[in-house]
């Protein structure tokens, strides 16, 4: 495809502004630009037709089933967009007075109240940009808990080698030292933990169900080991499509969490963000919960707080105001009953793909999942030379996206499926068909299947060649 | 209410074909004592035409201002139709992070000329395909230049105090010692900043315009800090771009800050999305997705996230950052917009901004009782110093439903116009001025 | 502001290899003293920020009522928000009448599951692709039935007083003779009927439910009519088709009406979109496009438009309607509503909106002063008769921000509740009923 | 693709209503539906997937070119959409009190003003549901002229035989004879009008430019024989695209006229319609023009008013009121001066092509056109066998919309190409590159054109068999 630059043709413009209506300023010489000036020059026609073909070009949820694992990637209600597009949310500034902005206080505040309820937290900030933020966030306020206590020696945090990549490296971004132990049968070792504990260590990050879809009945033993080393128990929430209803992260033993909105709670993923990686602590790591807080005053009227032991702020105002939105009309559209109807048909779609799926192909832990599990292909590597990528990349001819690959790292050729609530057993009937189609073609070499996708507009990409020799960016050709 | 596809019935069948009895069995993986005895205690759901009701009712309990005159980090913009219903098309809003390449070209291919937008606006060899918010960004662009030696940071105090605090809290974080550099007549003080400066000073950030409205002197800045082999970290308003010299061309190392004011709503605060950019020796350090061009295997011109070695699904504990989930949407915006306004466009709103604050500032400086607070040049804000009850002038604007200046302090005030403010709207902002300095 | 591409020197490039001088001369054909010697005298034309505040301040002079009992001909109902969202996709919207099947299956099919979504809501067997909307689909259904013998048209008085005035109209411009059929007790008066009816009627126009919220007694007409080989042609809401015996299976020869109610906005009446729906034997006599199913030459199932030797492009003056431009996209939104609504859905809603409006009209009839006028079954309207002054009601109903009844004369209004109203706002409605009540 | 009906499934559904909150009403049995009810059974995501499915194998002005002569399809500006979305727009009712809906009578009252300044009409009704509905409408209004003036023989209405088929249609509706006069040289040919011409003429349709894209230099003694025999002039405006602030159909000497505002005032045209036939006329058939009509008060108010004279209703309400909403914001956005630049853009563009094109193609009355012309391929059929169709649907291989086919009747293998002004140069540059190389295919045979379109989803349909097999609806296979 052309990209709009090639689009371009000099003058070409869309849309006019109003008529500058005051006396033109021009900018002193001596700072004004020297050096040309380059965005492309289009009229609106071609703007449209660019961007509309582009679209075209990139595979939604609206397209097809999209069971791209550890992403929740559910159906993305229409209803979201009409209220995250209402005036009386996206006319309004940050840093109007409070009275002004009752209204976006108050989706905060209830966002909260419900969000609470359903992780067993007792507070929560909205302010982290997505997953990987809340975590940096929420390990920040273990960090300054510690160090409020005088406790300065607490530099660890112990990490399942099951972990997401974002885990070590929020880890990392607080000055924490990283540990990883290993998992024995997808679960956390006691053993293993046990050898890592003692009072360097700040705290445990985990998922629960973790990332092979597993719920850790272990789970009480853990964070009580944690704790009794003076240690605190993060929870990523990445995973809560799972649970919700069913049980409560603050009961399992956690004491500082993030959820991500943007998966459990149906915001449209927009290629990769915007998101929310909300962050909750119980109340004793309240004081150092993110600046500014949102409070209902005895007057009824939401007010803002600050704490003076707060680590602080992490965006520049209240992170992603308008998923927050989306997310508390999903919150109000689902209520109690929905929300654990959502968790248990999340539970159930992943089984009942699981069950079909394992005489065809491997499940790397083959119980009773959660929201998602993980397929272990690496007998079809050695007995028939097909990886997991290619696997994938045939589905795409059969218009569906393709699982998330290659993780968890502990899984050889491993496909991480996760079908979520939305998709209906027709759906996954069909799915299962299609896979067990594609199982016969990697054993049979009917269909070369290192060479799919065959029926799209692009072909296998060459990702070396990109890394190798970068480009990033567009140079006109002269 | 829950878009559960399948029925009861169908449930049901699949329950038997997993070989459990029913829903409960699921979780048997579950502690006792932690499994739910009873529901969660929120209400029930409502049909959709309830919730957007009350929707509707929570959004009417914010004001909608006819005009405003406060920026301070949130700008309103004029943003074309076309904007909105592009970056919204399902294709776009509905896929995740292109990780598979084959089937998300026009994602990938959005970023990537949101790259090289970005590059062209400041200068720059590269940039990433967005992070957080202006704020974190500046806030990866400072840990971009840590090494094992240099482990300060000196920052201008004339930085947005919303951006310094999210360094302050990154610099926490990593264990950084952030040096405050003092402003003198609102503008970084160079004198303080050579004092400050050190062999373990990896860089000095500043913010141009800055929180004042002002624009900084890069050159100098750039001149003094590269000598001691201090890099300089720009946050900047992108829509100044079009006017002024480029970070780029004056030496800057990593330019970086907030993309709102191309394309994006107020909303609040979010979303926003923070973009960097920088010089080609320092792109593997970039935190977050990068885009890059190659071919398919049929030599087609395609694109790929590309160097992800920089990052944690790879790196993990040794990643440059742990961002996954950026802003890809918001950066999908900003290059609609960009492409909407195209070259002519967006210096004619840049040049629009600077015109009307300019006359705006004119004309309250007329006025008996304000003045303008600091000399240097400025871009869409400026500083009014006034003696009168700042407060009380905002109220009165209220009541003609205007929304006032921003009170920096008890005597004074950030204004900001921008393009999407009419004459006579300013002059209706400045009569109210006029009668505050009447009855005061 | 006129979304013209090229540059000047585009023009002029152009101009040049057409060999002119400029524009004027494309213009020579035009007799000079026909040419404009001025400009137009409209105002210049403004930035699309400034005509969207002018139209947003022309809108804000509609008043939104919070509740309706309003009918009578347009219908307050629940739309998800689905239906917009996926109607207005840009494919769908920017395209024009599918002459070209190979790159139109989208709209073509789309046509094709409205054809046969009406045919099954009234168990009929062909169904056109709309028409302009109900009155004038009514009117063409007329047209239908005439033949060189039979040139008289019976119509029920009972039918909505605005689809009386089109089929008064296209009677006037085909010269045909139309006989009113009184009313008693709100229907048809089927004795009135017995009596006009002779060789030359053509057809009987009847609507269910009618203006005043009534069922028709449908298969009394039919079997009278048919009698005596006179077509009945019955307008319906159809959203009562889930409920009511269908007019195919009570032998009605043309059914037809108006779709707004299947998720079209009110909009000060439109767009809206008429259906028109017949048996076999009446199928090359029907207007407007006609979606067929065929294959292409792969034998792929698709669709195009068919049985075109009905219409104006082939048939000129001798087709059976000039249609051409239809209301595609408006047929299109039914049927995504009618998907979203689905079978039980649909269903639902009438029920719903069967149950609100005997609800209230039990309520009211409770009040001092209100009775039912007439004692039929209804739908979702009804015909209330009281001696208070009506407008003096809807005055009070408006201080309250409620749309109160229709007029229909001194002392009768005409109610409209559907499930778009809640029970709080029907008893709101109903306690201002009795306060008038009371102070009568 | 599947049909909606192929993807239900039993008791699957979407959106629920609000839950019933007063007494179940049961219809009584004597009249409940007693024969299957069948509607689609489908969940939101799959509904959302069905017709984003369709939507992506529909071809709109913003993919692409699209030329289709004599419908004018010109870039639909987003804005327009924005406005007809306001609430104050939707979610009003047409028979709301005057005082009310002073907004939507607004829209009418303005568009109206400025409608008549373009056109040199004296009012406009906005009733008509598209250009035939406009028609029949105009041509209604002289029937009822005439015979106020108690003249009950003119029964004619002369039509060139260059005409639109919905001008002798909508002739054929008023009950008229249609008397078609042949052209000279693609225009009016003045002898054959005169032949025509009695005093039981009731009028003159003509459309100038007319569909061979010629503008009319006769038409002042068009217009005027016609009236000296007491016959009115009709205008059928389907293409004022070409002369927006160069000449008016009043001045041509027309008395009444129909407007197309979804081809040159720019509203999306929806896979066809909604549209808005906008009729207007002069000061002396305001009498008969359609009620109710909207006027302004002496108070400044809008208001409606009845005639009875009138002609009556020709839709139950007000006409396509959004459409007209879409009308006025374009024309406030374009003024005075853009409504001539797109006059001006249309036909340059227009003549460009054609000049282009004519050494590749035959150009059916070659000289300056207006916003159209007409290529005659009927050379190409004789020595290549190849048909304009073929042409066309190559075209569709190269992402462009056809021309229109095979209209006007009088020409032969006719292509009818209407660029309109919101295409740039280099669009048409391209364009005339692919056709130039589809002739050289036609010439050479070297792709066998009688086949194409190759590159789509769908191949040349069997248009036959749909009509002589007419299957019409969905059944249930059982
Ligand atoms: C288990 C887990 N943790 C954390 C994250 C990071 O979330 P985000 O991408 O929103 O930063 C993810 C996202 O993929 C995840 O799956
Ligand atoms: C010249 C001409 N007249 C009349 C019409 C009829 O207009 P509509 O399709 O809006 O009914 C058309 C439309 O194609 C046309 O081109």
């Amino acid at each position: 495809m052309e990209l709009i630059f090639e689009k371009s043709v000099a003058n070409h413009r869309c849309t006019l502004l109003p008529k500058l209506d005051v006396p033109l300023y021009e900018i002193d010489k001596s700072v004004a630009r020297d050096t040309p000036f380059d965005l492309p020059e289009i009229a609106e026609i071609d703007l449209v037709r660019h961007y509309t073909k582009l679209s075209k070009e990139t595979f939604g949820i609206d397209d097809g089933f999209y069971p791209l694992g550890s992403c929740t990637m559910k159906y993305n209600p229409k209803i979201n967009e009409t209220v995250a597009s209402l005036k009386g949310f996206t006319d309004i500034s940050p840093i109007s007075s409070p009275e002004d902005v009752q209204g976006a206080l108050q989706v905060y505040y209830e966002s909260e109240q419900v969000l609470c309820e359903v992780t067993g937290m007792d507070h929560i900030s909205f302010q982290p940009g997505a997953g990987a933020h809340g975590e940096f966030s929420g390990l920040l306020i273990i960090k300054k808990y510690h160090q409020s206590r005088g406790d300065f020696n607490r530099n660890k945090i112990i990490i399942p080698d099951s972990a997401h990549g974002t885990n070590p490296a929020s880890a990392a971004m607080n000055g924490f030292k990283v540990i990883t132990i290993p998992s024995k049968d997808g679960l956390v070792d006691l053993d293993e933990l046990d050898k890592v504990l003692d009072d360097t260590v700040a705290g445990l990050m985990l998922t629960n169900p973790n990332t092979l879809g597993l719920y850790d009945s272990g789970i009480l033993e853990i964070t009580k080991k944690v704790h009794s080393y003076g240690g605190l128990c993060y929870y990523d929430g990445a995973n809560l499509n799972a649970i919700m209803g069913v049980c409560k992260p603050g009961a399992m033993g956690f004491d500082c969490i993030h959820l991500n909105l943007h998966k459990t709670f149906s915001t449209p993923h927009g290629g990769g963000g915007p998101g929310v990686g909300a962050c909750g602590c119980r109340d004793f790591l309240y004081p150092f919960l993110m600046n500014p807080r949102i409070i209902k005053t005895n007057k009824n009227e939401y007010a803002f707080e600050e704490s003076g032991l707060s680590v602080g702020k992490v965006t520049a105002f209240y992170g992603n105001f308008l998923i927050v939105v989306r997310t508390l009309t999903y919150l109000k559209h689902l209520g109690c009953n929905g929300l654990r109807e959502v968790s248990d048909n999340a539970v159930l779609n992943a089984n009942y793909l699981r069950v079909k799926l394992k005489d065809t192909f491997n499940v790397a832990f083959d119980k009773i999942c959660m929201h998602e599990f993980v397929l272990d292909l690496s007998s079809y590597k050695e007995k028939y030379g097909i990886r997991a990528i290619d696997i994938c990349k045939r589905m795409i001819d059969f218009d569906m996206h393709p699982p998330t690959m290659y993780f968890p790292l502990i899984v050889h050729e491993a496909l991480m499926f996760e079908p979520t609530e939305t998709e209906g057993k027709q759906t996954l009937d069909k799915v299962v068909e299609i896979l067990k189609n594609i199982a016969i073609e990697a054993k049979s070499g009917s269909v070369d299947l290192t060479k799919a996708p065959y029926t799209k507009s692009y072909k296998r990409m060459d990702e070396v060649k990109a890394a190798r020799e970068p480009i990033l960016r567009y140079v006109h050709e002269k | 209410m829950s878009y559960v596809v399948s029925t009861k019935e169908e449930q049901a069948q699949m329950l038997k074909d997993i070989g459990v009895k029913n829903t409960e069995e699921l979780f048997n993986d579950v502690p006792k004592s932690v499994l739910l005895k009873t529901p969660l205690n929120i209400k029930e759901g409502v049909s959709e035409f309830e919730v957007l009701k009350d929707m509707e009712k929570i959004a009417s309990k914010n004001r909608l201002f006819k005009s405003t005159f406060r920026g301070a980090g949130s700008y309103k913009h004029l943003i074309p139709e076309v904007v909105k219903h592009l970056s919204s098309i399902s294709g776009f809003l509905t896929s995740y992070t292109p990780y598979q390449a084959e089937i998300s070209q026009g994602n990938l291919q959005g970023m990537f000329e949101f790259q090289s937008e970005i590059c062209n606006l400041f200068d720059m060899d590269v940039s990433n395909s967005s992070v957080y918010d202006g704020a974190s960004a500046v806030a990866e662009a400072m840990l971009m230049t840590l090494t094992n030696k240099k482990n300060k940071i000196l920052f201008s105090k004339s930085i947005n105090p919303n951006v310094q605090a999210v360094i302050k809290t990154y610099a926490f974080a990593r264990n950084v010692e952030l040096i405050e550099v003092l402003s003198k007549d609102g503008c970084l003080d160079i004198e303080d900043l050579t004092l400050k400066m050190s062999e373990e000073v990896s860089a000095v950030i500043i913010q141009s315009p800055n929180y004042y409205g002002l624009l900084e002197d890069i050159e100098e800045i750039v001149n003094i800090s590269h000598e001691l082999g201090i890099m300089v970290v720009e946050s900047v308003n992108p829509l100044i771009a079009p006017l002024v010299k480029s970070p780029g061309s004056l030496g800057v190392d990593i330019v970086c800050g907030e993309a709102q004011p191309l394309g994006l709503d107020r909303a609040f605060g979010g979303p926003y999305v923070g973009f960097m950019a920088t010089k080609k020796v320092n792109m593997r350090k970039l935190p977050g997705r990068i885009v890059g061009q190659t071919v398919d295997e049929e030599g087609k011109r395609a694109y790929v996230l590309t160097l992800q070695a920089r990052e944690q699904h790879i790196r993990r504990e040794k990643a440059s950052s742990s961002i996954c989930t950026n802003q890809a949407n918001s950066a999908l915006r900003c290059v609609i917009y960009m492409g909407a306004m195209g070259k002519q466009g967006l210096k004619e709103v840049a040049t629009q901004c600077m015109s009307k604050s300019h006359y705006a500032c004119n004309e309250i400086c007329r006025i008996e009782g304000y003045s303008l607070k600091y000399s240097g040049e400025f871009f869409d804000e400026f500083t009014i110093h006034t003696p009168y009850d700042i407060d009380e002038i905002n109220n009165r604007l209220r009541k003609l439903n205007i929304e006032g200046p921003l009170r920096l302090s008890k005597c004074s005030m950030l204004v900001c116009v921008t393009e999407a403010t009419s004459r006579e709207e300013i002059d209706e902002f400045i009569s109210i001025l006029k009668e505050v300095s009447r009855w005061s």
